[in-house]
């Protein structure tokens, strides 16, 4: 009996480190369907499952419309594009096997989009030392000077944000009495300390700061302490059902009055519109929120052309067109065709060779030809055209680190969950609140 | 390709640490440890906070406590040495008096409170955001993306793993172990032969969490970020569930339910076509891993490689002839 | 009503000296209450060395439950007891059992998914290998305790004859067997007062006779015995003195003779 | 200090939420000696049941009893199909923890699919504030609290004076020695899942009212509230999860008023590892599981 199990252990063993070698065998070199050297993948690397389940279909919907965009015009030099989901559980130690199996077994990944804060510390090296250009989710500041030559984001880090509403609350509104009103993951809470910050340093109070656990069956004494100390408006992000659920509470114990409050670019978003209207009614939110969100005007031939491609997809993906005005998802799509024109244009499909063409795609080189389709970019290629591309999320601007910022608007919602914007911050207005926040 | 290889591996070697201590545990002395995950963290954190410089360093844009930049292998060492000196509070807590599958639940909650106090305390060990940019061992001397330093590390943790099999046999194959089943078997009875239950229990429950703390350090040191959405509690499920399918008791099942739950199921989902809207598979698999739990309980409630039957050398002279059991096994 | 010191005639066996011996064990004044119940109320009661003390009594007398106060498995609400001259009242169940005070159970509690043989060894004392350190320092550095433990553990079984089920696992026993598998196992502490409670309960008839053949002869090499049991004829054969429970309390104590003419302990009991 | 009794009177709503769930949770304990840590994804399945109804126009008073409903029938069948014949399998406490478990695991992940990640919200009227001093809850929170009182004594009427309650009881006690006496203890376990399901139904329903917004993830989060207030009373003992309900919910909410609200649960949690250390069985025991009433 003894011996027998000791054989028995060691055959199972080896027939599974067999099955393990043939399995990873097969990812590398036969084509496992998306894997066939003729055509090319995206890896959308996010959580789809876990707390942040929300995030990885808000990128899955930026790739469909990219990679139908692009198949649509005869794919990159021929190779058809498709996309494939990597799912991290919005957790860094999930997302390393994740990433390096996608990376391993898909040797034809012309890029990655996601990697949002939950992962994208670990996450990025793996992409950066295989050679993959990134387009990443992530606000964390330790990106905003990044050694990573293959990352890349069009995204503001999140403290930005938190300056951008403070230039709102001031300058638009003239409120001087500020509750700051964050969740206690990783997302949110990187707006507190830079706003607190920059409130404190242009003469604003903060009346209160909250961390709340998300999730929570109610609030009610954090919004009774809360409502204690009076203030003109609420900056909150706290995601999930947990700002629907705080912001029910303020209302009813408000008397039915609510406070005006504010929210980062992730509220502009309608997993969290569809959410807060069913707790406090869409005319409340109309009437009360606003919002800061990225210089998007969803408008112009890039966005028609995202837009159209985006209706295409629902066969596929049924409820990707309610990610029509999530700023995200535009600069997703922006990103993956960035990356496919710079393919194109260096004619090569070796990341090494196209990766810092991505950059020139997205700022313009001088005498580039602005495009708003795929179709346009690849024809003005074939001209022997440089291309600047202008898409969704309108211009780019990559610094030296790849980071590019478009400056702010500001947003409320209408009655169906669309944005309109009401206004902007000036250059110098973000100077002096990114000074007075140490940004 | 030697990224991916060396990754399955290394986690091969940390799940395999993990799959021994909760055999030790579960399988031979039938404590339920379900905050198991925690001393995993426990070792994670240390060898991070350790490893890492000050938390000024990188711009400050994180907090934690220490950052004494240790250099290795001192904070893999102290990672195991806080992962057993958790083991005795929280044993005073959960083990002493409690029914066994209360003691369980009273775990569980320890688990969640942990990761609560953690998670709002952002000075303490980085709060929700967890801890990024952990050097890696000896990155100072030797590049940390070369494929001979993933390999070397590989080669490190699979040593380790095979070091703390061996241990693990000293102990289920010794005296001690056997005092351990004896506990699991029936605790009032062991306690009138004789055996201090508490100090029993509390042995093993320091050299489980011990390894926990261990495994915990060689997973942050590979990944370089440590985080608490990292350790929830389904996470000690996960490794409970390859106990069950490997065999409890048996080391070997312990190894076998590591290389098929954690490592093979996972990695092998990764393969699947994909199909549907996006997030289907990744709850399909979840609810695979609680359907394989399920059904291995209900068919296999033994485990593939279940606990085996130790028999003894037979004295020089047979004494039995013609009994029906005699000479079985 | 205690009447543990009554002065009820103790008949000498035959072959043994009537002398006053002195107690193995005492309980003095012992009680044990449960939210209120008194299980066992103020009993006092001596176990003198080489004999077995039969402990009869209705169903709820309380005597599994002073059983185990004795052995420590419960802890003594008031009262002493004394156990070869200490005091052991505070001492938990495993201190007891290895200062010899070893009990068995009323249900089987054999160790299901060990082999017969690794019950016997898992009581065994004194092997280096039953700690932590030991275990890691490897099969070398215990091996010679196991050894001998072995050999001890296999002259048990012969005497037991249970030899042939050495590698079956406990739980796959007949009920008799898993009594033997206990007191062999009981045995390997080589304990100076055996507590069994009702070891011929729910064992086969044949084995019954067999149970109480060892006992005796444990007995005649010098180990005491304290025997809860319901088998009457068993416990009229094999135990002087005799002790009576009822209710919590002692109510008679002396040899099953002697009991037989006591009328209230006939009506309490006996009959009834 | 008003913002401390404000904190109070939310307090109630919470314990209230927490006492209906909890009682049912530890009585699925006390008498099927299971604890059913899927619990709390029954909790969700339920208030989505009641949502479903809920958005299709009707009332949310009359979608109650939808949730309620549901969480007896998907209880039952959970225990007859899954959980019975695991038991009669032999399986130990232990794997019975780890098969709820994973149970946990299957129905939230069956679940994600279908309902999707989003939080949904009841079409409800949180009726108008009543103020007693600081304290201000809405007509529908007092209602809330009615009726947790009135499931409170209707299980205790049911445990004292019905047949069915001494059964459970005894069941409870000594599953073997019932069915000796007669009692059909395989009815009686039906019933108590039935029982404890409705509760189960009953508590999800009312803390999505109550929480004005939850999602699929809510299971987990409602489970660990309802697990301490079961442990702190004293597992198996309904009116020892009363006790548990009245501390945690006042607990966290005073908690969130004095020291910090991302502590509030932490505090709580504090006094259930206290509770632990000095009181392991609880404070209101397990004595023959439902032994308390008598």
């Amino acid at each position: 009996m003894l011996a027998s199990h000791h054989r028995v252990g060691r055959g199972v063993g080896v027939l599974f480190a067999m099955l393990t070698l043939a399995l990873a065998a097969c990812g590398s070199s036969t084509p496992g369907g998306s894997t066939s050297t003729s055509s090319l993948l995206i890896g959308v690397i996010a959580p789809f499952t876990g707390p942040d389940a929300a995030l990885g279909p808000a990128y899955f919907a930026a790739c469909l419309p990219a990679a139908r965009a692009i198949n649509n015009a005869g794919g990159v030099m021929g190779h058809k594009v498709s996309c494939q989901e990597f799912d991290t559980r919005g957790e860094p130690a999930d997302a390393v096997p994740a990433a390096q199996q996608m990376v391993a077994s898909h040797s034809n990944l012309m890029a990655v989009v996601g990697c949002t804060s939950d992962e994208a510390a670990s996450v990025a090296p793996i992409l950066n030392q295989a050679h993959i250009p990134m387009f990443c989710m992530t606000g964390q500041s330790e990106f905003n000077k990044t050694t990573f030559t293959y990352f890349h984001r069009l995204v503001p880090p999140d403290e930005f944000d938190a300056f951008a509403m403070v230039g709102s609350a001031l300058d638009h509104f003239n409120y001087k009495k500020v509750a700051l009103v964050f969740g206690n993951d990783i997302g949110s809470q990187a707006f507190v300390g830079p706003a607190m910050a920059a409130l404190q340093g242009l003469g604003a109070t903060v009346t209160i700061n909250q961390a709340i656990a998300l999730g929570q069956p109610s609030y009610r004494t954090e919004v009774t302490a809360m409502l204690a100390t009076h203030p003109d408006v609420i900056f909150t992000e706290a995601l999930g059902p947990t700002d629907a659920t705080y912001m029910a509470e303020v209302k009813q114990l408000n008397n039915g009055v609510m406070l005006p409050f504010m929210g980062t670019s992730a509220t502009i978003d309608p997993v969290w519109f569809s959410a807060v209207t069913g707790a406090i009614g869409v005319q409340t939110v109309v009437d009360k929120f606003t919002a800061v969100d990225l210089g998007v005007s969803f408008s112009g031939p890039g966005y028609t052309e995202f837009k159209t491609n985006l209706d295409a997809v629902a066969s596929q993906f049924p409820t990707a067109p309610k990610y029509s005005q999530r700023g995200a998802t535009l600069h997703l799509y922006d990103g993956i065709i960035q990356a496919a024109l710079a393919m194109d244009e260096t004619k090569s499909t070796d990341p090494t060779v196209y990766n810092t063409v991505i950059k020139d795609v997205g700022n313009g080189v001088a005498g580039a030809t602005t495009v708003n389709t795929y179709a346009a970019g690849v024809a003005a290629i074939k001209n022997g055209q440089k291309v600047r591309w202008v898409g969704a999320g309108g211009l780019t601007n990559y610094n030296q680190y790849n980071n590019s910022q478009q400056g702010y608007i500001l947003v409320r919602y209408d009655a169906t969950g669309n944005e309109i914007k009401f206004g902007a911050l000036t250059q110098a207005q973000t100077a002096a609140i990114i000074a007075a926040g140490g940004g | 390709m030697t990224y991916y290889l060396t990754t399955v591996l290394v986690y091969a070697a940390v799940d395999i640490l993990a799959c021994l201590a909760i055999s030790l545990q579960f399988g031979v002395s039938g404590i339920v440890n379900f905050s198991f995950i925690i001393f995993q963290a426990a070792g994670a954190y240390t060898a991070a906070v350790l490893s890492l410089p000050r938390d000024t360093a990188n711009g400050g844009f994180q907090t934690y406590i220490l950052g004494l930049n240790l250099s290795f292998p001192l904070p893999w060492i102290a990672a195991t040495l806080v992962g057993a000196l958790l083991a005795p509070p929280i044993g005073l807590v959960v083990l002493r008096r409690l029914r066994s599958d209360y003691q369980a639940i009273a775990m569980l909650v320890l688990s969640v409170i942990a990761s609560l106090v953690v998670t709002n305390t952002p000075a303490f060990l980085g709060g929700a955001a967890g801890l990024s940019l952990v050097p890696q061992p000896l990155s100072d001397k030797f590049n940390p993306y070369s494929d001979g330093y993933l390999w070397a590390y590989t080669a490190g943790a699979l040593v380790l793993a095979v070091v703390v099999f061996f241990i693990a046999q000293r102990i289920i194959n010794s005296p001690y172990g056997r005092s351990l089943r004896a506990l699991r078997e029936n605790e009032v009875a062991a306690k009138a032969l004789g055996k201090n239950a508490v100090a029993l229990k509390m042995t093993v429950f320091v050299v489980g969490g011990a390894i926990a703390g261990l495994s915990g350090a060689i997973l942050v040191g590979f990944i370089t970020t440590w985080a608490p959405s990292t350790w929830l509690y389904p996470e000690t499920l996960i490794l409970f569930a390859a106990v069950i399918v490997g065999g409890r008791g048996n080391n070997f099942g312990a190894v076998l339910g590591a290389l098929l739950v954690p490592v093979g199921f996972e990695e092998a989902t990764r393969y699947l076509p994909p199909f549907g809207p996006p997030g289907l598979i990744p709850a399909l698999e979840w609810v695979c891993i609680g359907g394989l739990i399920l059904g291995f309980l209900w068919f296999r409630p033994r485990g593939v490689l279940p606990e085996r039957r130790r028999v003894f050398a037979a004295r020089p002279q047979p004494v039995v002839a013609g009994e029906p059991n005699a000479g079985r096994d | 009503m205690p009447v543990g010191t009554d002065p009820v005639a103790v008949t000498p066996v035959a072959g043994q000296p009537a002398a006053a011996e002195r107690p193995l064990l005492v309980a003095s004044h012992v009680s044990r209450h449960f939210e209120g119940v008194r299980a066992v109320e103020d009993v006092s009661m001596d176990v003198l060395p080489g004999r077995i003390t039969g402990l009869i009594g209705p169903n709820g007398a309380g005597k599994s439950t002073f059983l185990a106060v004795l052995a420590g498995t419960l802890p003594a609400s008031s009262g002493t007891i004394t156990f070869d001259g200490d005091d052991v009242t505070a001492l938990p169940a495993f201190k007891r059992a290895r200062r010899g005070l070893v009990r068995t159970f009323q249900l089987p509690s054999e160790f299901g998914q060990l082999t017969v043989l690794e019950n016997l060894l898992s009581a065994a004392p004194n092997n280096r290998g039953d700690s932590l350190g030991g275990a890691l320092l490897g099969k070398r550095y215990w091996k010679a305790d196991e050894d001998r433990l072995v050999e001890q553990a296999r002259i048990l079984l012969d005497r037991f004859r249970m030899s042939a089920k050495e590698s079956d696992y406990a739980s796959s026993l007949s009920g008799g067997q898993k009594r033997l598998v206990e007191i062999m196992r009981a045995l390997m502490l080589e304990p100076r007062l055996l507590l069994l409670d009702e070891p011929m309960s729910g064992v086969h008839p044949s084995i019954v006779g067999e149970i109480a053949d060892y006992c005796e002869a444990l007995r005649d090499e010098g180990l005491t015995i304290l025997l809860v049991e319901h088998e009457l004829h068993m416990i009229e054969r094999m135990c002087n003195p005799v002790v009576v429970m009822a209710q919590g309390s002692v109510i008679g104590q002396g040899t099953m003779t002697a009991l037989r003419q006591q009328r209230e302990i006939v009506d309490a009991y006996l009959v009834g | 200090m008003s913002l401390i009794v404000a904190a109070f009177g939310f307090g109630l709503v919470s314990m209230s939420i927490i006492a209906i769930s909890a009682v049912g949770f530890t009585m699925q304990f006390g008498i099927t000696n299971m604890i059913n840590l899927a619990y709390g994804q029954v909790m969700i399945a339920s208030a989505y049941a009641a949502y479903a109804v809920n958005n299709a126009g009707v009332s949310i008073w009359l979608s109650l009893p939808v949730g309620a409903i549901f969480g007896a029938v998907f209880s039952f069948l959970l225990n007859r199909l899954v959980y019975a014949p695991f038991q009669r399998k032999g399986t130990n406490l232990i794997g019975m923890v780890i098969i709820s478990l994973a149970v946990s695991l299957v129905i939230a992940n069956v679940m994600l699919p279908i309902v999707g990640y989003y939080s949904v919200s009841y079409h409800q009227n949180p009726g108008t504030t009543y103020h007693l001093g600081s304290i201000a809850l809405t007509g529908e929170q007092i209602l809330i609290i009615v009726l947790a009182v009135v499931v409170m004594l209707v299980i205790y009427a049911l445990l004292r004076f019905t047949r069915l309650g001494k059964a459970m009881r005894a069941t409870a006690a000594n599953p073997t020695l019932a069915r000796n006496c007669g009692i059909p203890t395989a009815r009686v376990v039906d019933l108590a899942w039935l029982i404890t399901g409705a509760l189960c139904g009953l508590a999800g329903t009312v803390a999505g009212m109550n929480s004005d917004s939850f999602s699929v993830a809510s299971g987990s989060e409602f489970l660990i509230p309802i697990i301490a207030a079961s442990i702190l009373g004293g597992a198996g003992s309904p009116y020892g999860a009363m006790i548990g309900a009245v501390l945690i919910g006042e607990m966290t909410e005073i908690s969130a008023a004095i020291i910090s609200p991302e502590y509030k649960q932490v505090v709580a949690f504090a006094v259930l590892v206290l509770v632990m250390v000095l009181r392991p069985q609880g404070l209101l025991a397990k004595r023959g599981a439902l032994a308390a009433a008598g």
